[in-house]
């Protein structure tokens, strides 16, 4: 590595032709994709209503009448998946919202005021130190179960970690030479936060949620897992895995078709982060 | 450096007290009398106003705040409801699981990720490259009780290799202890591999391209001991933090771990606790844990001054 | 049969006290009736026999006063022998604490002791159930130490012929032979009987998820495990490691409802319940085949003197439009109906589950409530937080001791026709009467609804081939058991 | 050039005794001490030195966008560090800086015709339609094209980039502007033009200039008067002809002799200096040039040289300068014998 | 990653050199293949250096200039690979080889030992974890059989060599406890630790102030007397040119444009870029009139052509206030005189 690679010597290709020069962005884009139609599109596709309870047929393999088996009251596994796609894209989607917003807001004031930033900062640091489930579990416990209680704990559990990296790069930003500029034209300070910084913070700020997104999805799943976290009667894939816990060995594909989903979903958003990050802000690359 | 090891140490001593601050609001924020939920229905008025007085409930908030500071300088957790006894005891029962659950994890997540990252880093754009970036993320995306499951059917069902689950009985010997834990710490190791791999061969690309290798390389150094001795070590210190960081986050993957495989870890210990609406025992684990994340973060801080000269001073 | 060696076993969790006066879990039961005895057992006929008492009481010819010679040369796990003042104080402390002692509690003229060896209990009343209450093993009449007897227990000492040695919360209880422990004479009966220490050690390891505990007996690291899913029946057979017992008509089912605060006060209510549900999906969904539940309203099974159908046509409706008509005439306002269950016990989730679809079917908007087992039992105290919970029973020898039936039980079924026919029941000594007036409360249980059965059941547990002279039970005991080393 | 401590007249902007010192974990950096210097309508001071001397802080400090520790700076008669916030917002028009750095003086996220316009918006100059004649004829003045006002910042090359700084700093029309090594990162080439684009402004629109830097034969070449710091201190002052004809500092000496000049038959005595220069947080006592100077003696490191004049607007702190003074025309009568 | 030659022409010849010379260039080629893109960063570079000669190679930003010095220690990175040309170098022994089919392994033997180099930022090119003298050291355990002892006495006396005050002390330093003026001479210190015979320096000065500038030139320059090795010397100045070199390469665009001594190239440049380049550094006693007032500098209109399209021909052409028809062709280096080449078919008309 002798040589340093120098900046962008060519003049910018479009957006969509960087998008399909990345295999693993377009493969992560549209795997989501392919997710987020199905979610979106459950009761069209799905062929039973998703808690139609048929015990008859309860714990039957996966073939051509169901495509991923019945669970253990008959219901089709194959609709809960999506409409439990739903859900957990939902939940994700929204804890991702929430961290945003509280995180960029901290991070921001964090960055920009120093005399918030030595309370905002601590408060970040100490937020970091409790591992993500663990923290989920307590607000849960502590807001009572529910699916909102749920999307709050995790927009608050995953907030810091955007507003660590609003703050560092606004740190970084906030003494680049055109803040400076702008400054030194007499610009209002919340028009260079937003103008100046906050626009330079969207590539990283949608790479993070991005990830966020991903481990929000994730979190979810294991917060329905240990029963502390989505009701188990509303179909996720969390709850899902949770209710097939108890066929593995003889009913795997209770356990298996939803893990696949949250596999697909946690992947292809890390793809699109990945990606984001790539095709974004190469420099981005060293935060995971 | 001793201005470093004081900052460093102020510094954690600032973060550990919003720690204790964050989870006596968070405790706050139970809808509710915290006392009632705690003693459940069950409880007579009495009861609660009992608990109310020895928890300090009835006093006001920030007088609330300083006993609860004051218990902690005692050492003193509190009792839990549940259990009948200390949370620190609680606590202290179940940390060797939880211990030697997170340190293999981590030992078995480094294993696989430095010599992976570094190669990766090394053959950017290689096959190699590729399909370990590929099977990190893929790691990344596996929620750990799905492969939990998934290990305990094959490993220890099928096959009959390891015990399924629990910690063994009670004149369990360690090596069948450490049975126990191959593995939930097999399972966590992998998923936390992820990010350290990612991490290291980020680390890695930033650092090969740095002037001091080329310098390196210019001296007429083979490439093994170019990437090992200059590039590996300088990459080595962010990815030290991540590794520790990790380590102290895996807590997380242990409480669903711990979970899946029935360990009696203190992760465990913190969902029975949930599920039991045991407050001071989750209160409790969580400053622990917390505290203990701040701590690693301490040691880690102090570590860059064995491995980096320029903290020292 | 070998003496010597530990067996573990795998219980569906964690008891939350050791006391077994203070909480009438089976899974308490089970593990304290190792170290903790009663006066009175039963025997492999489910016949009353005694165990620290000498023999049977005598009864006086008005029924109220009972007799009772104790055992000689029996001692608590600290050495003190037992005397007739510790029975009598702990008899006193079950009618305090118990939940079944407080069945009795008002009904009581007192307890004395004649001598060392012989405690007198006077009744107000004649009560039937007497004996076979003494005889419980949960919310059970044990026997402390009279000077041990504090509430939260602060050492654990009874009689039986394991001790405590060790509890590890969430890890392990650990119990070993109780070297001063004087068996009956003669042979093994049931729980009565001759009790024979072959095993060093018992350990109790708590094991909450269900399938863990299958995978654990697949392994062969359980050498009994309570409490398995019927589905994991076919996974067990021609298993080396372990293999399954089915308990044929272990229990039954029930939904509880809160006839004291609420909307499930409203009879119509409760009877709009009692049409929407479908006993049938409920049981086929937590039993799986067939083979492993009866779909039968009935509240005994065949083979039980109890036995009338008398009232059951109420039973397994699963009427929508009834029940919505029921529900529109009492008035429902859409409040959801706030059933408690816990996970636990895996069935009593699924057949929530289903009875919440056939309510919603009905029009009724319904809020499950899981939680685990210690809290739904917390809960339940609390009329104010829920209408509807969910529990089992195994069938018991005396239909006066069936949990719901006393007003005191969370649910609290008041009503006078109810309390009339159940003192005559209590006082009434002649078998054939009993059985008579049994059966009009069987068809009052249908008319009030305080609570539906969903149906009888059986149980699936593993045991390794290792342990011998196990005799499977609703309340598993491992004294006369060994291991094959 | 003065070296009274009023204000001159003739000069726009004039600094007395500014001072700057930056806190920092490992003690307090003096950037800048006692530093004080006129600038004089429609002319271009040049301020140079090495890195480190204060050459940008102290540009800084005079826009206010650090604050400063003490001193004052009077801009047409007004003491900008007397200034509230939003007194200073109506200055800012008058008062423009360029910056070194092309790359990162532009927000990457925003079109050029929205950096210039952002200048306009604030100050409420032009609206609409008028806003946008105004950009372009700002981009044709700096070289450019309209069109190329929809551009973003990366599309462009260095010294464009300088251009579309030069633009920005000019579209609000203002009396003074600093420029903080602004041809420095710039290949000699493209430099040359932007020198050149410097000087026609500043001659057409009357600008009065701060132009820092460290390339001595460019301050040479574009700067009236000139100003030579040194570890935070002036170290010699006056109007650039004769500070460079005539140095009576031995670290202006020094300096100049550094300079490689791009001829080779040019043949000088070259001063090497010996060492670093030391770190600001701790400088040395008495005169900061004292442990590298070749002409240092026991007194330097005891006082504080001040200043002293040597010829009208020429001043020099140097306890020792007259005494080399006489030493070199000793020397160069010598030669001339 | 190290690319080694692809092209497989056998090294199988006898390679000459004139005596005196020890390092030939000779229409090297080196481009970065990514895909269908190619950067023809260096396109056709020659140039000879003498013993014990320095030869500056200037050039603006983008030349090629340091991708030339990295071709030769063979150090380009991926994707850069050598796609023509020869490097032909004298070895301590006199045998003559061509660095560009050179296997690895040859070449790591001569890398440092041989061939040192030095680079422009002295703040990062040194390991920020080993102390100088483990640095130094290194490299001098890596060539020489010697203990670890004696190779500290040596680095030591590197560090006196490069004038280091207190060098038993500052071999236990760590970089970040020097000035960059400091480190820089600890890289002197740590490319000349095994006497090499060629010493290229890119940009060494170019991140230093000009009195510690005005120090390390200084000291290039007595060393090189000292001990007589070549300096292949990358600038972009052309003070420094002027001041340290003997003869002088000039680059645009990847071709090398002007080559000769430096004395001839600065008095008389033949080719209208290295005029250009002169006529933009200010000179006073050129740029101002008698009164004082300033001339506009005779600037170079245009900017650098990207790499990734350059004009066919003359790069400089679109610049180039001399261009005619013909400029669309590419001129080839042509002799204006003794030792003076110019890439530029009116180098008469300058
Ligand atoms: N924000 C800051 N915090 C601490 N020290 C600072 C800060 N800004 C500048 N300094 C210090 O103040 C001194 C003067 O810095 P300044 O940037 O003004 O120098 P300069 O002459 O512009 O140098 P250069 O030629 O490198 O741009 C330096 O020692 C620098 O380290
Ligand atoms: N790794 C690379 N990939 C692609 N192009 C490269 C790479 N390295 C260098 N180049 C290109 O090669 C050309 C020459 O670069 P080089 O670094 O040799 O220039 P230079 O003359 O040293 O410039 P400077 O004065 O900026 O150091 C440039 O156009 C550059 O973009
Ligand atoms: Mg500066
Ligand atoms: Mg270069």
């Amino acid at each position: 590595m002798a040589v340093t690679s120098s900046p962008a010597i060519a003049g910018r290709p479009g957006l969509v032709s960087l998008v399909f020069q990345r295999k693993s962005l377009l493969i992560g884009l549209v795997v989501l994709g392919a997710i987020t139609v199905f979610a979106v599109l459950a009761p069209l596709i799905a062929p039973y209503a998703p808690n139609r309870l048929s015990v008859v047929n309860r714990l039957q393999p996966p073939s051509g009448r169901w495509w991923f088996g019945t669970d253990e009251f008959g219901r089709d596994i194959f609709s809960r998946t999506i409409y439990a796609g739903q859900l957990s894209l939902l939940v994700g989607a929204a804890a991702t919202l929430l961290a945003a917003a509280i995180g960029i807001t901290l991070g921001l004031v964090a960055g920009f005021f120093r005399k918030a930033d030595g309370i905002v900062a601590r408060i970040i640091d100490a937020m970091m130190a409790f591992p993500d489930i663990l923290l989920a579990i307590s607000l849960v416990a502590a807001l009572g179960p529910s699916l909102a209680t749920v999307i709050v704990a995790l927009g608050i559990v995953y907030a810091p970690r955007l507003a660590r990296i609003v703050r560092a790069s606004t740190l970084i930003i906030r003494e680049l030479p055109y803040i400076e500029a702008a400054r030194a034209l007499g610009v209002p300070t919340w028009r260079i936060m937003l103008r100046h910084v906050l626009r330079n913070l969207v590539s990283p700020i949608l790479v993070q949620a991005t990830f966020i997104f991903a481990y929000a999805m994730l979190a979810e799943a294991s917060l329905s897992f240990l029963g502390v976290g989505v009701s188990p009667e509303v179909p996720t894939w969390g709850t899902m895995i949770a209710a097939g816990r108890q066929y593995v060995g003889s009913a795997d594909w209770m356990t298996l078709f939803p893990g696949i989903a949250i596999v697909l979903a946690v992947l292809s958003l890390q793809l699109v982060g990945d990606g984001l990050r790539d095709l974004l802000d190469p420099r981005l690359r060293k935060d995971l | 450096m001793t201005r470093y090891v004081i900052r460093r140490f102020l510094g954690m001593i600032a973060v550990m007290f919003t720690v204790v601050t964050i989870v006596f609001v968070i405790v706050r924020v139970a809808p509710g009398d915290p006392a009632a939920v705690m003693l459940g229905p069950d409880a007579t008025a009495a009861d609660i106003a009992t608990l109310r007085e020895k928890l300090g409930l009835d006093r006001p908030l920030i007088l609330q705040y300083l006993y609860f500071l004051g218990q902690l300088l005692r050492g003193d957790l509190g009792q839990s409801i549940f259990l009948n006894m200390p949370v620190l005891s609680a606590l202290a029962e179940r940390a060797e699981p939880t211990f030697f659950l997170t340190l293999f994890s981590i030992l078995i997540a480094s294993a696989i990720a430095l010599p992976v990252g570094i190669l990766a880093a090394y053959k950017r754009g290689s096959l190699f490259d590729q399909v370990a970036t590929t099977l990190a993320m893929l790691a990344a995306s596996i929620p750990s009780f799905w492969l939990g499951l998934i290990f305990i059917q094959v490993f220890a069902v099928r096959f009959s290799w390891f015990p399924v689950s629990g910690y063994g009985g009670p004149d369990a010997s360690f090596i069948v202890r450490l049975s126990h834990l191959i593995l939930p710490a097999t399972t966590l190791g992998i998923v936390s591999s992820a990010l350290i791999t990612r991490f290291t061969r980020a680390s890695m690309l930033d650092v090969l391209n740095d002037d001091y290798v080329r310098t390196a390389r210019s001296k007429g150094m083979g490439e093994f001991q170019v990437v090992m001795k200059h590039a590996f070590k300088n990459a080595l210190i962010p990815v030290l933090t991540v590794i520790g960081l990790t380590a102290a986050l895996l807590v997380s993957g242990a409480v669903v771990t711990e979970t899946v495989f029935s360990l009696p870890g203190v992760g465990n210990l913190v969902v029975s606790a949930v599920l039991r609406r045991d407050y001071p025992v989750i209160q409790g684990a969580l400053l622990v844990i917390a505290a203990l994340y701040v701590l690693i973060n301490f040691v880690i801080d102090m570590l860059y001054l064995v491995v980096d000269p320029r903290v020292r001073y | 049969q070998q003496r010597g060696g530990a067996a573990t076993v795998a219980t569906i969790g964690e008891p939350n006290t050791l006391d077994p006066m203070v909480s009438a879990g089976d899974l308490l039961g089970m593990i304290t009736q190792h170290f903790y005895e009663t006066l009175y057992t039963f025997d492999k006929n489910w016949e009353l026999t005694p165990l620290l008492a000498e023999k049977l009481p005598e009864v006086s010819a008005d029924g109220k006063v009972y007799t009772i010679p104790l055992r000689q040369g029996v001692t608590f796990h600290n050495s003190q022998p037992m005397t007739a003042k510790d029975v009598v104080a702990s008899l006193k402390r079950w009618t305090d604490l118990a939940s079944r002692g407080k069945l009795v509690a008002g009904n009581i003229q007192a307890i004395e002791a004649i001598d060392d060896n012989t405690v007198r209990l006077t009744l107000k009343e004649p009560f039937a159930a007497l004996t076979a209450l003494l005889a419980f093993n949960n919310s059970a009449a044990v026997v402390m130490p009279a000077d041990h007897m504090e509430n939260p227990i602060k050492e654990v000492i009874g009689t039986g012929p394991y001790r405590l040695k060790e509890r590890k919360a969430d890890q392990y209880i650990q119990l070993v032979r109780f070297d001063g422990y004087k068996p009956r004479e003669g042979e093994p009966n049931g729980f009565g009987g001759a009790r024979k220490q072959y095993l060093d050690e018992i350990r109790f390891v708590p094991v909450p998820d269900a399938n863990t505990r299958v995978e654990g007996a697949l392994a062969g690291q359980f050498d009994y495990a309570d409490l398995l899913p019927v589905e994991a029946y076919d996974r067990l057979r021609g298993q080396s490691k372990t293999e399954p017992l089915m308990l044929e008509s272990f229990g039954w089912a029930m939904f509880i409802m809160n006839n004291k605060q609420g909307m499930m006060t409203k009879l119509d209510l409760r009877k709009a319940v009692q049409a929407a549900l479908n006993a049938e999906d409920m049981l086929a969904a937590a039993f799986g085949k067939p083979e492993f539940y009866s779909v039968d309203g009935a509240m005994y099974p065949k083979s039980y003197v109890w036995r009338t159908e008398v009232g059951t046509e109420a039973y397994n409706q699963g009427d929508a439009d009834k029940a919505a008509a029921l529900a529109k005439k009492a008035g429902y306002d859409g409040s959801p109906i706030r059933i408690l269950t816990s996970r636990q016990y895996e069935f009593h989730y699924k057949m929530a589950q289903v009875a919440a679809e056939y309510l919603k079917a009905a029009g009724f908007k319904v809020d499950l409530q899981v939680v685990d087992w210690a809290t739904l039992v917390q809960r339940r105290a609390e009329p104010a937080v829920w209408d509807i919970f969910i529990t089992h029973s195994p069938f018991l020898p005396e239909p006066a001791l069936i949990a719901p039936l006393p007003d005191t039980y969370p649910g609290w079924w008041a009503s006078e026709t109810k309390n009339k026919l159940l003192t005559a029941f209590n006082t009434e000594m002649d078998q054939k009467k009993r059985i008579a007036i049994w059966a009009d409360i069987q068809k009052l249980i249908y008319e009030e609804v305080p609570f539906y059965k969903v149906g009888d059941f059986n149980a699936l547990t593993a045991k390794s081939p290792r342990l011998q002279g196990f005799t499977a039970s609703p309340w598993p005991y491992f004294w006369n058991a060994s291991l094959k080393q | 050039m003065t070296n009274a401590s009023e204000p001159n007249d003739g000069a726009l902007l004039s600094v007395r005794n500014l001072e700057k010192q930056f806190p920092t974990s490992s003690g307090t950096v003096r950037a800048l001490s006692d530093v004080s210097f006129d600038v004089r309508r429609g002319c271009i001071l040049g301020i140079v030195g090495e890195s480190g001397s204060g050459k940008t802080t102290a540009g800084r400090c005079i826009l206010r966008l650090i604050e400063p520790s003490g001193g004052e700076a009077i801009f047409d008669g007004v003491d900008l560090f007397k200034l509230s916030e939003k007194e200073l917002r109506a200055y800012r028009r008058r008062l423009q800086i360029i910056f070194q750095d092309p790359y990162s003086s532009l927000n990457p996220r925003m079109r050029v015709g929205d950096i210039i316009g952002e200048a306009i918006d604030t100050h409420r100059l032009a609206r609409g339609a008028a806003r946008e004649e105004r950009i372009a004829q700002l981009l044709g003045r700096v070289g450019l094209r309209p069109e190329h006002a929809r551009r973003y910042p990366h599309e462009f090359s260095g010294g464009q980039r300088q251009r579309i700084g030069i633009a920005r700093a000019l579209a609000v029309e203002p009396e003074l502007i600093i420029a903080d090594e602004p041809v420095s990162a710039l290949d000699v080439s493209v430099q040359a033009q932007v020198l050149n684009l410097m000087q026609e402004l500043q001659q057409q629109l009357g600008l009065t200039m701060v132009f820092i830097s460290h390339d001595l034969s460019v301050v040479e070449y574009l700067c009236d008067d000139i100003v030579v710091l040194y570890l935070g201190r002036i170290m010699e002052m006056g109007p650039a002809q004769e500070v460079y004809a005539n140095p009576r500092h031995p670290y202006t000496q020094v300096l100049l002799s550094a300079v490689p000049v791009a001829d080779p038959r040019a043949k000088r005595d070259r001063i090497i200096l010996k060492g670093d220069i030391p770190s600001p947080l701790n400088p040395p006592s008495g005169c900061v040039f004292r442990t590298r100077c070749p002409y240092a003696v026991q007194a330097c490191a005891e006082i504080v040289p001040p200043r002293e004049d040597v010829s009208r607007d020429h001043s020099v702190a140097c306890i020792r300068q007259a005494e080399l003074a006489g030493q070199r025309e000793f020397e160069n009568q010598e030669n001339l014998l | 990653m190290v690319i080694t030659a692809s092209s497989g022409v056998g090294t199988g010849a006898a390679l000459a050199l004139p005596p005196h010379v020890q390092l030939k260039v000779e229409d090297l080629q080196t481009y970065f293949i990514q895909g269908a893109s190619t950067v023809k960063s260096v396109d056709g570079v020659s140039f000879s250096l003498s013993r014990g000669q320095t030869l500056a190679v200037v050039g603006e930003s983008g030349s090629g200039k340091s991708v030339t010095s990295l071709t030769i220690m063979r150090l380009l990175a991926h994707p850069g690979r050598i796609v023509g040309g020869r490097v032909l170098y004298r070895l301590r022994g006199g045998d003559v080889v061509d660095l560009a089919q050179l296997p690895e392994k040859r070449m790591r033997a001569i890398r440092g030992r041989e061939i040192a180099m030095i680079f422009q930022e002295p703040m990062t090119s040194l390991n920020p974890l080993f102390t100088v003298g483990d640095q130094i050291m290194e490299m001098i355990l890596l060539h020489e059989s010697v203990s670890r002892d004696e190779a500290r006495v040596r680095a030591k006396r590197m560090l006196e060599l490069v004038e280091i005050p207190a060098p038993e002390r500052r071999l236990d330093q760590y970089p970040h406890e020097m000035s960059g003026g400091m480190r820089q001479r600890v890289m002197i210190a740590l490319a000349l630790s095994c006497n090499p015979s060629l010493l290229i320096a890119d940009e060494p000065t170019t991140a230093l102030d000009v009195t510690i500038q005005a120090q390390i030139l200084d000291l290039l320059r007595r060393l090189q007397k000292e001990i007589g090795m070549s300096i292949l010397f990358i600038t972009h100045n052309l003070g420094v040119v002027a001041e340290i070199a003997h003869e002088v390469v000039v680059m645009y665009a990847g071709r090398v444009v002007e080559q000769g001594l430096v004395l001839n190239v600065f008095e008389r440049p033949r080719h209208p870029y290295t005029r250009g380049l002169l006529a933009c550094i200010p000179d006073v006693r050129r740029d101002r009139t008698e009164g004082g007032g300033r001339r506009l500098l005779n600037a170079i209109p245009g900017n650098v052509p990207s790499a990734l399209d350059l004009p066919t021909g003359c790069a400089f052409a679109p610049r180039c206030p001399l261009v005619v028809d013909r400029c669309r062709e590419l001129p080839p280096l042509i002799p204006v005189s003794e030792d003076h080449l110019s890439r530029c078919w009116r180098y008469d008309d300058l």
